[in-house]
């Protein structure tokens, strides 16, 4: 079982790699759309910092929605998830796997340049290492729910739209959390309360969201 | 035993002994809908006394909070028959989810506008960031993703299965979605106090919330088995029961 | 009914009053099939009878609407795993990453079966469906006749006791469909079986059962 | 393959399960951690609620020290947790139940002079009837 998902990790990462390009597109939207705030509301000191926490984690969110796409999409259309369900493993440590590669592929590099994105929006330095550790805890939870919506979606034309219809309110505890977490952060105050908050909706994420992405997935299958 | 259950449940959830069935039970769940519901509202709107501090403009709850309790209860009803839809098979309970769908976004709409049209008064603002209404908010959300995904899939019965899927995962997220925000409302704003937070409501206010909460039951009966059976007839369409029941008309 | 001492006549995969509905649409119903170990039989029927959704229930990516497919004796769904190491399925869309290695192909595929096979038999494999010296090429550099012939290597490699194929024929020259009858004819020596769907009509120097799917009824010729 | 079908998917149960277990774990310790961001009078005179940040204070309204202004809404007065006091401002209509000796709770932020600014006060019903919030802050307070 873990032979499976070691490969299929390996697999996902190689293919990643081979077309780099597309590796860092979330990465750039992510810088991008944040750095539209300063440019579209003011950049004073002052109201950024206000902003940051929010501004910083529905950058997230979008980035990783928009690359949920290259989880099943691509499997799907030449045929390779078939054979992923006609393997002897337990479909859900397979799905496992192609998450985490799609959370160390998108949510990962993320949290790498959040620090410099905070730099950006003037978030203080003591909530600096909240920022990173809520994205730490948060993105994967993105990539775990989104798995659920993308298998519903994948055989859809144009599911695009559709998938960002059925997954953002999923996605709203995770946003209130993570930047209310910055947010406190910035006041200098305890954050445990919201990342641990998070944590749980984490470990919850691990173990239900794959069991029903791997139900989803059967049903879309089934064409 | 449980092979004698099963059979029978597999016979009521035939498409044909449900179309009979139901074509019987829609008369009854809509006439006393309706007579409870213009009782309801007469007790509610002329009977009922004037609130000591809102005055007249609390009446609005004999239609917001029914409202707001079916938009709930019928996601629950709705995933909780995709659940047994998905389960065990029965074509029946995916029907009755997908015919809840609209009705339980209907509701959800209006308790938000009402909850609005009561915000003018109370707070001084159509729309305030309150707790209660963002989760209907978010909960009218849950239900256009459902009847979203539902019709831009074309097999019906793959459609039913994904949005199915859908909702059943949706009522896990209703808790954390609802603690979230009511956490995130105490944490900006102050839990507001709503005149339902205490525990008593006068009894001539109480008797027409409950007329009115069971009213809003009945109607959803009565409209969930017309849709569902407009559902049955379409889907089954091609069958000889349905080709002999046109005929007879 | 199932005869373990010749092993030949032994029951694979049978099916029991399938019943399978798409689109609305009633495709077959009441279709029984038994196939034996060392049997091969061809599905026909025309565009949009059900080939590939018949083909899709028999490896359980489908469900069917009634009825039930066995493995030797049991429900599939009962011993899925089983079934899914004795069994393998190829579509008619290709499973091949253009990004990777012919190679690289092979391996990830064995990979999702739990399966390794040797450098030097995937070698042997390839030289078989005449891809020799390929192994390190990107498969977008090939066409897609060649990308076919991966799958059949694949194939070859997996030593699976049943072969369900869709259009196994799709974009293979002459040489290739030779390649197939050759293949399939020394699959089913070894005591395999397959079952596959072509309109390109495949003549085997063998006794070929036939199913013919059409007019919502299926009926075994 | 070692492991056998039964003893695989009986695997995948004990870890979904775990998973539930140290989710509901996690989510009970962050529900103990201070998320609503309470605090009573002691940890407001011992530095440990913050300046300039809505929290919420509650306790009970010491007796005799409820001033209202003659020309405003504004209401000064002192609360309490049985050890120590502060003072609050609330400029506003305050509720029916709000009484001397009352138990309440109000949101607001501290400003510097350690005085809480409340924007909001509720007031709950009696002292045998406190908000679960008040009544551990008086006890952690009596412990003292």
């Amino acid at each position: 079982m873990l032979k499976a998902f070691y490969h299929l990790l390996a697999r996902d990462l190689r293919l990643a790699f081979r077309s780099r390009h597309e590796l860092a597109n979330p990465l750039i939207f992510f810088v991008l759309v944040v750095s539209l705030f300063p440019l579209a509301v003011t950049p004073s000191a002052d109201l950024l910092m206000v902003m940051a926490p929010g501004v910083i984690w529905v950058s997230a969110l979008l980035s990783v929605l928009l690359s949920l796409d290259r989880l099943f999409k691509q499997d799907y259309e030449d045929g390779s998830l078939d054979q992923l369900m006609l393997s002897p493993n337990p479909l859900v440590i397979l799905v496992l796997a192609k998450v985490f590669a799609h959370w160390l592929l998108t949510g990962l590099p993320l949290v790498l340049i959040a620090p410099l994105l905070g730099m950006f929006m003037y978030v203080p330095d003591e909530a600096i290492s909240t920022l990173i550790f809520s994205l730490l805890l948060g993105t994967p939870v993105l990539s775990l729910v989104g798995a659920i919506g993308v298998s519903l979606t994948v055989a859809v034309n144009r599911g695009g739209v559709l998938l960002s219809l059925i997954i953002l309110p999923l996605y709203i505890p995770i946003l209130i959390f993570g930047a209310n977490a910055v947010d406190v952060a910035s006041d200098g105050m305890s954050v445990r309360g919201q990342l641990l908050f998070l944590a749980a909706v984490l470990a919850l994420a691990i173990s239900l969201a794959p069991l029903a992405t791997a139900v989803a997935l059967r049903i879309t299958a089934s064409r | 035993m449980f092979k004698r259950i099963w059979g029978w449940i597999q016979r009521f959830s035939s498409p044909k002994h449900f179309y009979s069935i139901s074509g019987k039970m829609i008369p009854w769940f809509a006439i006393s809908a309706i007579f409870l519901g213009v009782y309801g509202l007469y007790m509610g709107l002329f009977v009922a006394p004037t609130d000591y501090q809102q005055g007249e403009s609390y009446r609005i709850i004999f239609i917001h909070v029914p409202a707001a309790w079916m938009s709930m209860f019928i996601y629950v009803v709705m995933a909780v028959s995709a659940g047994i839809g998905l389960i065990w098979q029965i074509k029946l309970a995916d029907m009755i989810a997908a015919a809840s769908a609209p009705i339980g976004a209907w509701f959800t709409f209006i308790a938000l506008v009402t909850g609005s049209l009561w915000g003018k008064p109370m707070w001084g603002a159509y729309w305030v960031w309150d707790a209660r209404l963002t989760s209907e908010l978010i909960l009218l959300f849950l239900y256009f993703g459902y009847m979203a995904l539902q019709s831009s899939i074309e097999d019906q019965r793959t459609a039913d299965k994904a949005s199915g899927l859908l909702a059943i995962v949706g009522v896990v997220n209703i808790p954390i979605i609802h603690y979230s925000v009511q956490w995130w409302n105490t944490l900006h704003q102050g839990a507001t106090v709503s005149k339902l937070d205490k525990p008593s409501m006068h009894v001539d206010m109480l008797i027409p919330l409950l007329v009115m909460a069971i009213a809003a039951k009945l109607f959803y009966a009565a409209i969930v088995l017309v849709r569902a059976r407009n559902q049955v007839l379409y889907r089954e369409r091609n069958r000889q029961w349905v080709r002999e029941l046109v005929e007879k008309l | 009914m199932i005869d373990t001492e010749s092993g030949k006549t032994a029951l694979m995969l049978e099916t029991r009053q399938l019943e399978c509905v798409r689109d609305d649409r009633l495709l077959f119903t009441d279709l029984s099939i038994k196939l034996a170990a060392g049997e091969i039989l061809q599905i026909e029927g025309a565009n949009g009878s059900g080939k590939t959704s018949l083909l899709r229930i028999l490896c359980g990516l489908r469900r069917a609407e009634e009825g039930d497919v066995y493995w030797q004796g049991e429900k599939v769904s009962q011993v899925r795993e089983d079934f899914y190491a004795s069994m393998v399925y190829i579509g008619h869309l290709p499973c091949i990453k253009g990004d990777l290695t012919t190679l690289e192909n092979i391996q990830s595929l064995l990979d999702t079966r739990s399966q390794s096979a040797p450098i030097e038999e995937i070698d042997e494999a390839l030289a078989k469906v005449g891809l020799a010296g390929f192994d390190d090429v990107p498969s977008k550099a090939l066409s897609s006749g060649q990308r076919r012939r991966i799958l059949l290597a694949f194939l070859f490699l997996t030593k699976a006791k049943l072969w369900i194929m869709d259009e196994p024929l799709t974009a293979l020259d002459v040489q290739g469909v030779e390649l197939v009858e050759s293949m399939l004819m020394e699959h089913r020596e070894t005591g395999g079986s397959a079952v596959f769907t072509t309109h390109h009509g495949m003549q085997l120097p063998c006794e070929m059962s036939s199913v013919t799917l059409g007019k919502g009824q299926g009926s075994k010729c | 393959m070692a492991m056998n079908k039964r003893s695989k998917r009986k695997l995948l149960v004990v870890m979904v399960l775990l998973g539930i277990s140290l989710a509901t774990v996690l989510a009970l310790t962050a529900f103990e951690e201070n998320l609503m961001y309470f605090y009573s009078p002691t940890e407001v005179n011992d530095g440990t609620a913050p300046t300039g940040r809505a929290i919420r204070v509650g306790g009970l309204v010491v007796e005799g020290t409820v001033e209202r202004d003659s020309d405003s809404l504004l209401v000064k007065f002192d609360l309490t947790d049985g050890a120590e006091n502060i003072s609050i401002e609330y400029s506003g209509i305050l509720p029916d139940l709000f009484r001397e000796g009352q138990g309440i709770v109000a949101m607001g932020k501290l400003n510097d002079k350690k005085v809480f600014v409340a924007d909001e006060v509720l007031a709950k019903h009696d002292e045998n009837y406190m908000p679960p919030e008040v009544a551990d802050a008086l006890e952690a307070a009596e412990k003292k």
